[in-house]
């Protein structure tokens, strides 16, 4: 059990890979046998993942040298500076490990029976387990380079997902204008990876934030490697394609799809707080972040209202809430160098959008679940051509009302207690921003309401009389959400003082992350 | 499908590719070179093979079935490589100072010895079958599919 | 070869680069947003593998070398990377783009686009 | 106006990176600031690794991780080009 844990970074990410090789060779004998196949080797990632959170909150960042003597060898004997690739896993990207393999789980779950009639099922898993791991390599790794191949894994299966249903041409312009952003946004990593190696010689992450100095060409690379993440994650001026893309994937990649814009929010973070976190002209980047997250707030909610497909009317909601974490953590950024400010408000704004980071992890992909039933069952997109559905997908309905409570942020559940921890400390800071936020919140409940009415309520249509509710895989990935929603809303404090925090604090404290790396020569 | 001279010429040639790819991968841990590149070097000779011929030709000497589980197992042999270590560090290189590719040569420049890399030269064959596996049944699969060729599954 | 004016590899790079960006935001046509992207990745690439230079260096293989300095030997594994990972995403872009042309019969981008948020 | 935000932002981009790759900000192009790393791989990848090439030694063992990662990229390309290409025969209801 020790070795496991010691060897945990690495086999929860190795683990999906090997099983991403053995799909199609298993699958082309028996698809039973490929189906438990993908199912065991995620559940047992996920036992790997909550194992490894336990072990960090007792002992704290978990580290992991590639190929060395010894795994917590991270510099070579008589030598300071880290040559080999090291897994870095602190509280931050453990909450994101645990985010994935629920997701993950879910999806594949989902996956079962929704693309139980279509070809190519082989590949569509391979492609899933080769998702996974490239989601898990961006949350756990140390390394800048490695970082950009995991990003690369991430977005190729991704975009090859998205374009899965090859019989229209929508699919494949989504899928096209995914694999191009993140062609742009990896190249522009890359870049920027290039002006750091150029300078220091490294490309370990907290080596680097040792030395890092904030010259120019510092700052050159900082745009870059934000205007990458944020390209990424569909920040307002840079949005144009999430729509396209979220909205014809098969549904759960698009709930996959939306933890890995997490992930590349996540990469960000890590750019801002733990590279830079020493030298960075924290009031600057924060406010920028504030703006752009004001707006990607408010243009997400606006655009949806008047969105009849109905997973397009979902992604730009993901968009909206995005603007959520963007305006948290902003906060929080800005007043990085004043350690009254953070102290009063500006670690509560950070663990807000994280909270909110989990929450939206948790509803979104529901949603989006939803959504791909509805389309299960009617065969179109389209809110307009739906009605009185509630008659025969009761599930479903019920569902999807917990999604819509909680995305609007009704209070007895989850999404409230992100975004009221949100509202109190970025009130401190602006009151302008917590107003927006309400604004933007009032949008979201009303735009969901009337997206409720016409897809369930009403008068049952005659061309859905017959059928039956969807498949009980999908009810059961559902479901797996759906309990994550009740439990964080029975649990709020429980949640916030277990994990949220930890993660906060995770990001706040550079010296840790730079210590576990340059300091522990055994 | 060109005339026959052209494929007279190609299938002669085909022989020196292959070779020379060979060379490239297995001198990889020596000289310029290893997996990626001598995958390249065959898979260039496939793409030639596939112009002086047409698709549906090669497609008979050629299955994609035969390439997936051909590029799996050079996968799978890669990363078995790479959790044999495990019981140091996943990535270990196990293979220094063992008999097979165990020797460790001289410090400074040297003539190169190819029983030397310990698990390198074995994933330079892993990586170079993947390649050259996955390459060849990217541009089949391009070729078949624009000649209006349907693909099996 | 001691010293090249105006660090003109970097330079060249730079400029490469801003062509291919040029290409991307400008060009309707999908083939040519792809060369863009292929572009991008070169002059990427270029950036990284200069990086690694050192004057009067040899390449960083000690078999039948003659004693003296090294290039880094780092900067050219990264642009290894970077080459086939380029070579993977050109692969689906054009897969994505025979399907494009296939439904719609048309390669610009302004045609084919036609839900528009 | 796409056209006009189009051009401004490419101005601004090459205009940083041309400046930012010129010698004052620029290192001179042969001679890199700091070397460590690379330094320590030249001097110690033969015992390390075995290997003469040191190129192959930093590509597969240094960094064996990111090769495994580039390895998985072509091997999820060639799986991604083969699903998009497949046909597209109606399969009957269930697995």
């Amino acid at each position: 059990m020790a070795a496991l844990i010691t060897h945990s970074p690495i086999l929860i990410i190795a683990i999906p890979l090997l099983a991403a090789f053995l799909t199609l060779p298993i699958g082309m004998a028996s698809k039973k046998a490929r189906n438990a196949l993908v199912i065991v080797s995620l559940t047992f990632v996920a036992f790997l993942v909550f194992a490894l959170a336990r072990d960090i909150s007792i002992n704290g960042i978990h580290i992991y040298t590639l190929g060395a003597t010894s795994p917590d060898l991270t510099t070579p004997t008589g030598f300071m500076v880290p040559v080999r690739i090291i897994l870095e896993v602190d509280g931050m990207s453990i909450l994101m490990g645990i985010i994935w393999s629920i997701v993950s789980l879910a999806a594949a779950i989902y996956s079962l029976s929704h693309i139980a009639s279509e070809t190519g099922q082989n590949r569509f898993y391979t492609l899933l387990l080769l998702m996974v791991t490239g989601g898990f390599g961006m949350m756990f790794t140390g390394d800048l380079f490695n970082l950009f191949v995991f990003l690369e894994i991430a977005s190729i299966s991704g975009a090859a997902l998205i374009a899965f249903r090859t019989r229209s041409a929508d699919t494949q312009e989504g899928g096209f204008k995914y694999i191009v952003v993140s062609a742009i946004a990896g190249l522009m990593v890359l870049f920027a990876i290039g002006l750091l190696y150029a300078q220091y010689n490294l490309l370990n992450i907290g080596a680097l934030a040792q030395v890092i100095q904030y010259t120019t060409l510092d700052k050159i690379a900082l745009a870059l490697l934000l205007i990458a993440f944020a390209m990424k994650t569909g920040m307002v001026p840079l949005h144009l394609w999430f729509p396209d893309a979220y909205s014809v994937a098969p549904a759960s990649i698009t709930g996959m799809l939306v933890i890995t814009s997490h992930a590349c929010m996540y990469a960000a973070f890590r750019v801002c707080f733990t590279l830079y976190g020493g030298v960075i002209d924290a009031p600057v980047v924060g406010w920028i972040l504030i703006v752009f997250g004001l707006l990607t707030m408010f243009v997400g909610v606006t655009m949806a209202v008047y969105q009849k497909d109905v997973m397009r009317f979902m992604s730009y909601h993901a968009i909206s809430q995005l603007g959520y974490m963007w305006v948290g953590v902003g906060v929080g950024l800005a007043v990085l160098g004043n350690p009254a400010l953070l102290a009063t408000y500006g670690r509560d704004a950070i663990s807000g959008g994280i909270f909110h980071i989990l929450n939206h992890a948790m509803y979104k992909p529901l949603l989006f679940f939803t959504g791909g039933a509805l389309f299960h069952y009617t065969g179109t997109r389209d809110l307009t051509k739906m009605g009185g559905l509630a008659h025969k997908m009761k599930w479903t309905t019920i569902l999807y009302i917990i999604g819509t409570l909680s995305i609007s942020g009704i209070p007895p559940l989850n999404g409230f207690s992100s975004k009221i921890l949100i509202y109190e400390s970025v009130f401190r800071f602006n009151p302008i921003l917590t107003i927006t936020g309400i604004i933007v919140s009032i949008l979201t409940l009303a735009s969901f309401t009337k997206a409720f009415h016409s897809a369930f309520m009403g008068a049952e249509l005659p061309e859905y009389k017959e059928g039956k509710e969807v498949p009980k895989s999908m009810i059961i990935a559902m479901m797996i959400l759906a309990a994550g929603i009740v439990f964080i809303t029975l649990f709020p404090s429980l949640i916030v003082d277990w994990a949220i925090h930890p993660a906060a604090d995770a990001l706040i404290d550079q010296g840790a992350y730079i210590n576990a790396v340059t300091g522990a020569v055994p | 499908m060109l005339s026959k001279i052209v494929r007279t010429v190609t299938n002669e040639f085909m022989l020196f590719i292959l070779v020379f790819g060979f060379y490239i991968i297995a001198h990889g841990h020596l000289t310029p070179g290893g997996g990626f590149q001598g995958g390249a070097v065959i898979v260039s000779g496939v793409v030639m093979l596939l112009v002086a011929f047409n698709s549906q030709e090669l497609k008979k000497t050629l299955h994609e079935r035969v390439l997936s589980i051909m590029e799996s197992t050079g996968a799978l042999i890669f990363i078995a490589l790479a959790f044999a270590g495990i019981g140091t560090a996943f990535c270990y290189n196990f293979l220094v100072g063992s008999p097979i590719f165990g020797r460790i040569p001289a410090t400074g420049p040297n003539p190169g010895d190819i029983w030397t890399g310990g698990v390198i030269p074995l994933m330079n064959f892993a990586v170079g079958l993947k390649v050259i596996a996955g390459l060849s049944a990217v541009v089949l699969a391009m070729a078949l599919f624009s000649s209006g060729e349907e693909i099996e599954e | 070869m001691d010293h090249i004016p105006f660090n003109f590899p970097f330079l060249a790079a730079a400029l490469l680069v801003g062509v291919s960006f040029y290409i991307i935001i400008f060009k309707k046509n999908l083939i040519k947003l792809i060369m863009g992207v292929a572009m991008l990745a070169a002059g990427v690439n270029l950036f990284l593998v200069s990086l690694g230079f050192r004057a009067g260096g040899a390449a960083p293989i000690y078999t039948n070398v003659t004693e003296g300095p090294m290039v880094m030997p780092v900067p050219q594994a990264l642009t290894l990377t970077s080459i086939v990972i380029n070579v993977a995403v050109l692969a689906l872009m054009l897969t994505m783009v025979i399907h494009i042309y296939r439904h719609t019969g048309s390669l610009d981008s302004e045609k084919s686009r036609k839900m528009k948020g | 106006m796409r056209r006009i935000t189009g051009l401004i932002a490419l101005i601004v981009l090459v205009g940083f990176l041309v400046w930012g790759v010129l010698p004052p900000i620029m290192h001179d192009f042969g001679y890199p600031d700091a070397s460590d790393m690379d330094d320590y791989i030249i001097q110690n990848a033969q015992e390390e690794t075995g290997s003469n090439n040191v190129v192959t030694s930093v590509v597969f063992d240094y960094r064996l991780l990111d090769t495994l990662g580039e390895a998985t990229i072509l091997f999820t390309a060639a799986m991604g080009v083969l699903l998009l290409l497949r046909t597209e025969k109606r399969r009957k209801e269930g697995s």
